[in-house]
């Protein structure tokens, strides 16, 4: 049985690294070499903490409110691909973001919604390890949000 | 092979879009089996037009996860009409894709 | 060798008779084995239907089947669905095409895969006859594990779907050889790690293994080709035994060994009666 | 299980220490062809381990770069593994019936 715990253990190191490796949380990134997309908010992205991409992208800071709903995973199944979903109810919706906090970088997405658009958004999103999700609706210039926690635990055999 | 799938329901004024790309979304931190950094490549934006007009835009990070998925709705258009999805990467590459609503 | 043929040679003397009873009995034991086998995970997981087994960690767990219903809205298999269509419908150099390989053109026959092929005298997976089909009609086989394989057997598994697994072991004791070594390789424990495929599998199913709900075997590879998110991409069966194996530290055997081939016969039909899912998405 | 486990440890250090003390480049290669050809063994038997194959390599670096301490040390390892691996294989001949659903 020691033996087993060992080998146990050894696994468990060896999938931390490759797991950290496949969502991006060791080594070094190039800097993009090409000019960035009209409308991409380069300083948002590249903050690494919440506060600071939150900062550049509204300049304000948000209150939590029971109209943003945001449907996340209690246990990821795999931590490279969580589907995330924000339903607001709130008027004259004009943007969501959606952070997460434990990531290299904190800004995981940022939809811009013209007029016509529903205040609702689904996607997938990569997340490094247990954290906490954000997601910022921008109603009537004001900042709503809604947290949620979402356990991202080794997994590596896909069932 | 057209890297953008999309689906487009109206269910009375209110159209339904799902789309899938593909797109290896890689963080930038990741190392190929010989040890060198994979450079980050990633979608930047994606903006769908109806009639055109804009009627969402999207703005990802890395860590959006690979092949991304999106599901929005919005209002303004009918059955028949033609949406378009554009991305553009950080490496400056761009495809458009187009549905019917249904 | 020369001994076998020489007591098959006998047997054949000594008249049909005793050739049918040996026969008859050898066909009712699989099956016996088949029913305390779907009993097992029956009663183990009374709950779930017996058409949702094909459906693996998903049908066993609620947090993880929410996150795959998203993920089912728009399934990342998608792209790979397209073109395996097109490259089934493309013709070879020489102007035949895939389906004039199979019967019923390909279509609706994955459930009947794999099969024992009497010519061989061995298992032939669906991949296996893709490939026979490729070089048989001049052309170069293709890579097992994932790309065009993985996409040609996702879009024939697709036109599949609902047709319950139906594999027979012909009366031939050559392919009840086959089911029983694929049986012993199922439950022998293999790896520095001493794992089966029964450990994870049988026992210790919808369990969790770190992250992982560990996947009930009855119906395992119902959902194959599956886009697993580990992977980020397509795999087909033989990826999934290769990768299965390197997970318990044992030497992975060769893409479609005859020993995984066996394997994959053994695991089907003990799968009779459930129904095809595939494609699939996995973690 | 602990007293196997503690034997096998107590194998392993010892054949390391001599190895260690009398680290010669010819005894170095005659422990790795023994293992290679174990390991080969294994592999024929569709009983080889991950671990045999990395030690092997390990030995085989080691010795082409002079450290034929390592490379004794990573040789004793592969053949110990690779007799291991065929015990398991052998054993599990009768014992995988005990694991069979009826």
């Amino acid at each position: 049985m020691r033996d087993e715990q060992a080998v146990s253990l050894e696994t468990t190191r060896r999938m931390t690294l490759r797991l950290l490796a496949a969502l991006g949380l060791y080594g070094i990134a190039s800097p993009a070499s090409a000019d960035d997309a009209p409308g991409w908010p380069s300083s948002a992205f590249k903050a690494n903490k919440q506060d600071d991409a939150l900062k550049s992208l509204y300049g304000k800071n948000f209150e939590l409110s029971d109209k943003v709903s945001l449907e996340t995973p209690e246990i990821a199944e795999n931590g490279a691909v969580v589907p995330v979903s924000v339903v607001a109810k709130l008027p004259n919706v004009t943007s969501i973001s959606i952070l997460v906090p434990e990531n290299p970088y904190a800004l995981a997405a940022y939809y811009k919604l013209p007029d016509g658009a529903l205040p609702q958004v689904a996607c997938r999103l990569k997340m490094a390890k247990t954290t906490k999700v954000i997601a910022v609706v921008e109603s009537d210039g004001k900042l709503f949000a809604a947290a949620n926690d979402v356990k991202v635990t080794l997994g590596g055999c896909g069932g | 092979m057209p890297t953008i799938r999309m689906k487009a329901a109206a269910n009375g004024d209110v159209v339904e879009v799902q789309a899938l790309v593909q797109h290896p979304m890689d963080s930038g931190f990741v190392k190929d089996s010989a040890g060198n950094i994979i450079s980050a490549h990633h979608i930047e934006t994606l903006v769908f037009e109806c009639n055109g007009k804009p009627v969402f835009s999207a703005f990802w990070g890395p860590a959006v996860s690979k092949d991304p998925y999106l599901k929005f709705a919005f209002k303004g258009a009918a059955k028949g009409d033609s949406i378009s999805a554009t991305w553009i990467d950080n490496f400056g590459k761009t495809d458009t894709g187009t549905a019917k609503i249904a | 060798m020369a001994i076998a043929i020489a007591a098959i040679a006998a047997l054949r003397l000594m008249g049909a008779a005793p050739l049918f009873a040996a026969d008859a009995a050898s066909a009712s034991r699989p099956d016996a084995e088949r029913k305390a086998f779907q009993s097992f995970f029956f009663a183990k997981f009374p709950k779930v239907e017996k058409d949702d087994f094909g459906n693996g960690p998903y049908a066993v767990n609620a947090g993880m089947r929410k996150q795959w219903e998203e993920i089912m809205q728009f399934p990342p298999y998608d792209f790979a669905l397209d073109e395996g269509q097109q490259a089934w419908e493309k013709p070879f150099a020489n102007g035949r095409k895939y389906a004039d390989c199979f019967e019923n053109g390909g279509l609706g026959i994955r459930q009947t895969y794999p099969r024992f092929d009497a010519k061989t005298g061995q298992v032939e997976t669906l991949d296996g006859a893709i490939n026979r089909c490729r070089v048989e009609n001049g052309e170069a086989p293709l890579a097992w594990e994932t790309g065009t394989m993985a996409s040609i057997i996702a879009y024939l598994a697709q036109t599949s779907r609902g047709k319950p697994f139906d594999i027979s072991i012909p009366d031939d004791p050559r392919a009840l050889a086959a089911y029983d070594r694929g049986k012993e390789f199922f439950y022998s424990r293999k790896g520095q790690l001493g794992f089966s495929c029964a450990s994870c599998h049988v026992v210790a199913s919808g369990e969790r293994l770190r992250g992982d709900i560990l996947a009930p075997a009855l119906g395992i590879l119902a959902s194959f080709p599956i886009y697993r998110s580990d992977w980020g991409s397509m795999g087909t069966v033989s990826r999934r035994f290769t990768s299965c194996s390197a997970q318990t530290r044992a030497v992975p055997l060769a893409d479609q060994d005859e020993s995984y081939r066996d394997l994959e016969y053994f695991l089907s039909y003990m799968s009779n009666g459930i129904p095809i899912t595939g494609p699939g998405t996995r973690p | 299980m602990k007293t196997s486990a503690l034997l096998l440890f107590l194998a392993i250090s010892g054949a390391t220490c001599s190895a260690a003390s009398a680290a010669s480049e010819a005894s170095a290669r005659a422990s790795l062809a023994a293992a290679k050809s174990e390991e080969a063994k294994a592999i024929a038997a569709q009983a080889a381990w991950t671990a045999t194959v990395t030690a092997i390599s390990a030995a085989d670096k080691a010795l082409s770069a002079g450290d034929f301490e390592t490379a004794q040390q990573q040789a004793d390892e592969a053949l110990a593994l690779a007799k291991r691996s065929i015990q398991q294989a052998e054993e599990q001949k009768s014992v995988w019936r005990d694991a069979v659903v009826r």
